[in-house]
């Protein structure tokens, strides 16, 4: 992987005559994790659908650029908020599609360690339809990660997993992505709280910046600053109504 | 296989055509109709046993055209699909011209068909192709044309390369689709193969049906037709099983 | 053996007697030919296919030569099969129809074959009927059982070697009025055609040479002719083509190479009066006798 | 719509008969067809020019054929695929007897259905629509048959009735379907209307090319065969565009 | 609604050769909120699907019964893990299609009421592709909502729900189903101690209750006998691996 890259967002979006959010300015630091929190439909998976360039319907007026300047596609990974496992492969097969659109094999035995690493070794010649929720969902966690893109665009990854799971999950993502700049869409303030370098909230109003925590991320379970940012950002939460 | 299944799998063709030799009687005994027109099953089914060895090897050579076509013209409509599906160019010049195909009444290319193909078996397996291939090439093309959005948003973010989103998540994802049109196909592929034999031939049962059916016996056109529905309902419930299995391997 | 390829106008029936019995009993192979024969399932391909040199000669019908020669094509007489008219005006025989004005208003059947209608007009005038009195239908498929179902009142396209017998067999019997007692000019209905410019004049000599011999074979031992010709193919063996045979082996012409231009003259006249063609064509240009040409 | 895409839907046909029209001179030229076995387009273009006003007439009363058989035929069809999808009696009995309709050519049938109906348009749109309804009712019917199963176990535990359930979940889910169904059967539409001609007629374009044929009138086939294959087309093309909107209304 | 009905499920199930879970016991009070607990793939969805009569592909050797002794088909609604909307129905249709289904036009204002009250009312007429994952969600409880049944039947059902939308949608679902006995899967501690008034954690070791707060539920977000349920939850979470 290359050096990493920082994004910067700046603009607003609308669908035909609704507006969905005014002028906003949304940075990635390189090679850092950036967490957007918000309640639910204000807007947070149509600002990840249009950094990776997918997001269809809306309208938005405004610049998405790379600190580097080169284009964004072909740098990017995305696991969107549903798991959109393909029914007719394995597990594995489903891990690996990635590089198999591009027209490689695909590293197997790297997917297998990280399958076994998700907690899936029992699972990897299953087809999606015999996995619980939870494990749909990580299976699609290690399909984003087996992309080893520069930049990781996550929509609410852990949203169908319990406490234990999630936060092995969450230090599990963050040593495979750190040389990555990862954006994280969640609805979690605990999540953004533990993960988050830059947290920003998005509310009615706009972006807000929250002051992350000062312990490094990923932050133990029990570390203090985390705790008493989660209780800041769950108290700012309550108050931005949709 | 249980013993109740493969009971029922048998039961199945054996009760359609009981049905049918029913409806039959009924049609003759009740419609008055003259038997020059509908002869009745007893009389056929007479014909059927005395003419059986003719019949036989007649529908010999139409089985084998009808496997002929079947598999030419499911390969040349699934790969008709797939051209379609990845060029608009193709989409935009091709398809009508393929369209067209599906106007023309064997009369007017048969004798295209033997200019180029003389009268051997090419011209009626051709023939036969024209008509399986089309069902095929148009539901799966329509299918390969609707994959769910999310996963070519994937693929799209993954950079795959368009051949390969066709191979690994297009093709998959229309097989129930693809399966609907082999379906079809194969209801229509002995149809296409009697109308094949029509483009010129002195064997099969479209030949038989034809002959009897111009200026000879009835009993004999209809129990050739008895042979070719018999055909047409096993090839159905052969291809469909297969069909099943398909869709299930695919979800 | 020289190779030639045939046409016939449709698939076997008694009708191409002489040349079956010809394959049989090794005429060809006597003149040194070998002849392949090929059926087709449309009676207009074969003219077509011989005047595009996919054959050396086809079995096809005076009046369709007339029509086609007129639309271009490069097609000639070269011999003649059946030298009476075979096609005839069937009705019911105890039906309502006992004369042709007996059809005013009624319905009359035919096939697609082009020159039916001209025949039906003129055969309808002889009896001072117009063609507006009559509603004609196109039955394409079935001459035969629309008119035993009473579908229709009368079919033009019959042939009176076949359609009378089929009728019989069934227990209807029909009746006839034949073309050439009501004004038409009489015709050859099956002759062999070849394209002038691509054909063998050579080879084709050889050919009438063995039909004509076959027919004399048949003509002497008709029975005989009968089991040759049946024993060839399963789907022969039936009934109706024992009937058919007997109507219709004394209709083969004895001489097929020989020509009657008055005969061509005369139908190209009544075509040109129906309306039908828009001038008259030389014979030359319909038929040749490929005795007389060197 | 805006101005390039009106122009790129009249565009669209022009592009196809161009290119057809092309390959079809192509043919004629280089490889050696004697005109009357296929006339180049030049001089077809001539005769349908010159016979315009009896080519048009004939052609009204087929394209008549063609819209109430397609109508028809898609409403059949529909219905039956419904009935099928409900009940597996009907399944098991009556699915067989509609494939037979499909392998029962027009000459075994044609006498029967002029017994019944006569020689009036009714026996033609009959045949019209045997060959249209199969197409939608085969695919409309496996569609109705591959509903998501999440669905069903949804309007299960809901208490759903069989009927609703068809209707509000099952035939919405099976739109794709009926479409891939739809399309394909306006490509039979016309030859359909064609082939019912046959059966016994004394108008349309059926008619006209086997007199045209039987008159050694190749040109005047061709012409027809022509107008037949312009009306496929645009059948194509519209039914395309409205199967495109059902779909996109049912996503 | 008639009197509320318990059930009690006894047995074990297996998948073809892979056992799922051994012997076991879950009892629903009638009219109370059980929560099912329990670490990703250990078999909560199957025991809801089992219970709604769905489960398929799972052998379960047991039986499932209601106090009563009636069957429960008819009593039942189930909200699954996913929100299986109809995407060609307005959010009014998809939350109406239950009384649909059963031949009814169903209570119209009712339902326009319960979506203002999940804060969709700008949403009525719009497509569920049109909405965010979290008002997916939101209209697929909706319309579990109105079923109105005796047994309720929920999977994950706030998953996708930020913290306060959350804390009102539990509000809201549980003054809703007062009378009805409730089945609660979920992967959130919190949840299970603010909503539970039977606790069931699932392990690989089998069912084990747990002791709910004393005070009775719906708790409120700072109650102290939750908070520490919830830790003790988590603790056992944790120490069960599925
Ligand atoms: N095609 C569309 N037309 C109109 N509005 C739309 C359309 N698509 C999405 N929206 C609206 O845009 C808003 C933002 O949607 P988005 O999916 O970005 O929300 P979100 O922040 O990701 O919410 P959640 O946390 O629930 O996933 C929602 O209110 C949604 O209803
Ligand atoms: N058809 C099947 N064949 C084999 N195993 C299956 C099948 N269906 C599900 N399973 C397995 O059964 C287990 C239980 O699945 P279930 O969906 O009940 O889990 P869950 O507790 O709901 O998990 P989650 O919290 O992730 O939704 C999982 O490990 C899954 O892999
Ligand atoms: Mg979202
Ligand atoms: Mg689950």
């Amino acid at each position: 992987m290359a050096n990493p890259i920082g994004i910067s967002l700046t603009g607003k979006a609308h669908f035909d005559a609704v507006p969905l959010f005014d002028q906003l300015e949304l940075t990635l630091k390189p090679g850092e994790w950036t967490c957007l929190l918000g309640p639910s439909g204000i807007g947070k998976t149509t600002i990840l659908r249009l950094i990776a360039g997918l997001a269809a319907g809306v309208t938005f007026e405004g610049s998405i650029d790379a600190t580097d300047g080169q284009p964004l596609s072909d740098r990017l990974a995305y696991m969107a908020q549903t798991d959109l496992l393909m029914p007719w492969a394995t597990v594995l097969d489903n891990v690996l599609i990635g590089a198999r659109l591009r027209g490689s094999n695909g590293d197997k035995d790297k997917a297998q360690d990280l399958l076994a690493k998700l907690e899936l070794a029992d699972h990897i010649s299953k087809k999606p339809s015999a996995l619980s929720g939870g494990q749909r969902q990580r299976v699609a966690l290690a399909r984003t990660l087996m992309e080893e893109r520069s930049i990781v665009l996550l929509d609410e990854p852990f949203s169908a997993l319990d406490a234990r799971m999630r936060s092995e999950m969450q230090e599990l993502a963050a040593e495979w992505l750190q040389h990555s700049t990862i954006l994280l869409v969640t609805h979690d303030p605990a999540e953004a709280a533990r993960l988050g370098e830059t947290i920003y909230l998005m509310s009615e109003k706009g972006l807000s910046e929250v002051e992350p925590p000062a312990s490094p991320a990923v932050r133990a379970v029990d570390d203090e600053a985390m705790l008493a940012c989660q209780g800041r950002l769950l108290k700012q939460l309550r108050e931005a109504r949709s | 296989m249980t013993l109740s299944k493969s009971l029922h799998s048998v039961l199945r063709p054996l009760a359609a055509t009981a049905l049918i030799l029913a409806i039959w009687q009924a049609l003759v005994s009740f419609a008055d109709i003259p038997s020059f027109i509908l002869p009745g099953p007893g009389k056929v089914i007479n014909t059927l046993w005395s003419s059986r060895e003719l019949i036989f090897e007649h529908s010999l050579i139409t089985a084998w055209e009808v496997i002929l076509g079947l598999v030419l013209g499911t390969l040349l409509g699934g790969l008709t699909a797939l051209n379609l599906a990845t060029s608009p160019m193709a989409r935009y010049l091709i398809k009508p011209v393929l369209v067209l195909t599906q106007a023309l009444p064997v009369f007017a290319l048969a004798p295209l068909l033997t200019l180029w193909l003389g009268y051997g078996i090419s011209s009626k397996i051709l023939m036969a192709v024209l008509i399986i291939y089309f069902p095929v090439a148009s539901s799966f093309f329509d299918g390969l044309m609707q994959t769910p959005k999310g996963w070519l948003d994937l693929a799209h973010v993954m950079n795959g390369n368009a051949k390969r989103i066709l191979w690994r998540i297009r093709m998959p994802a229309a097989i129930p689709s693809f399966a609907s049109g082999l379906r079809l196909a194969a209801v229509y592929a002995p149809i296409g193969a009697v109308i094949g034999e029509w483009v010129g031939a002195s064997k099969g049962l479209g030949y038989l049906m034809l002959l009897a059916n111009g200026r000879a016996k009835i009993d004999l056109m209809f129990a050739a037709l008895f042979v070719l529905a018999l055909l047409t309902l096993l090839l159905h419930i052969g291809v469909g099983k297969i069909c099943d299995r398909l869709i299930r391997h695919y979800q | 053996a020289d190779k030639l390829s045939l046409i016939l106008d449709w698939f076997v029936n008694p009708d191409h007697g002489p040349i079956i019995v010809a394959q049989e009993k090794g005429y060809f192979k006597e003149q040194g030919l070998e002849v392949e024969v090929i059926a087709p399932a449309d009676p207009a391909d074969p003219p077509k296919l011989a005047a595009a040199g996919k054959a050396d000669l086809a079995v096809s019908y005076q009046p369709q030569l007339h029509l086609q020669v007129a639309e271009g094509l490069p097609l000639k007489r070269v011999g003649t099969l059946v030298g009476t008219p075979l096609n005839c005006l069937l009705v019911l025989e105890d039906g309502p129809i006992k004369k042709i004005s007996d059809l005013k208003g009624k319905k009359v059947g035919f096939s697609v074959a082009g020159v039916e209608e001209a025949v039906l007009g003129t055969m309808l005038a002889s009896d001072g009927l117009k063609m507006t009195d009559v509603e004609m239908v196109n039955v394409n498929w079935s001459l035969s059982p629309s008119l035993m179902s009473k579908q229709v009142d009368a079919v033009i396209g019959a042939f009176r070697n076949f359609e009378l017998n089929q009728m019989e067999i069934e227990g209807i019997a029909g009746r006839c009025f034949y073309p050439e007692a009501q004004g038409i000019p009489s015709y050859d209905e099956l002759i062999y055609v070849a394209n002038p410019e691509k054909m063998d004049a050579d080879k084709i000599k050889r050919f009438l040479a063995a039909t004509e011999k076959a027919t004399q074979f048949i003509v002497n031992y008709p029975e005989e002719s009968w089991k040759i010709f049946s024993g060839t193919s399963k789907e022969l063996q039936d009934e109706l083509n024992a009937k058919a045979w007997v109507d219709t082996w004394p209709r083969f012409t004895l001489s097929p190479a020989a020509l009657d231009h008055g005969r061509y003259a005369r139908y190209e006249d009544f075509l040109l009066k129906s309306g039908l063609t828009k001038k008259i064509l030389p014979v030359s240009d319909l038929a040749i006798d490929l005795g007389a040409a060197k």
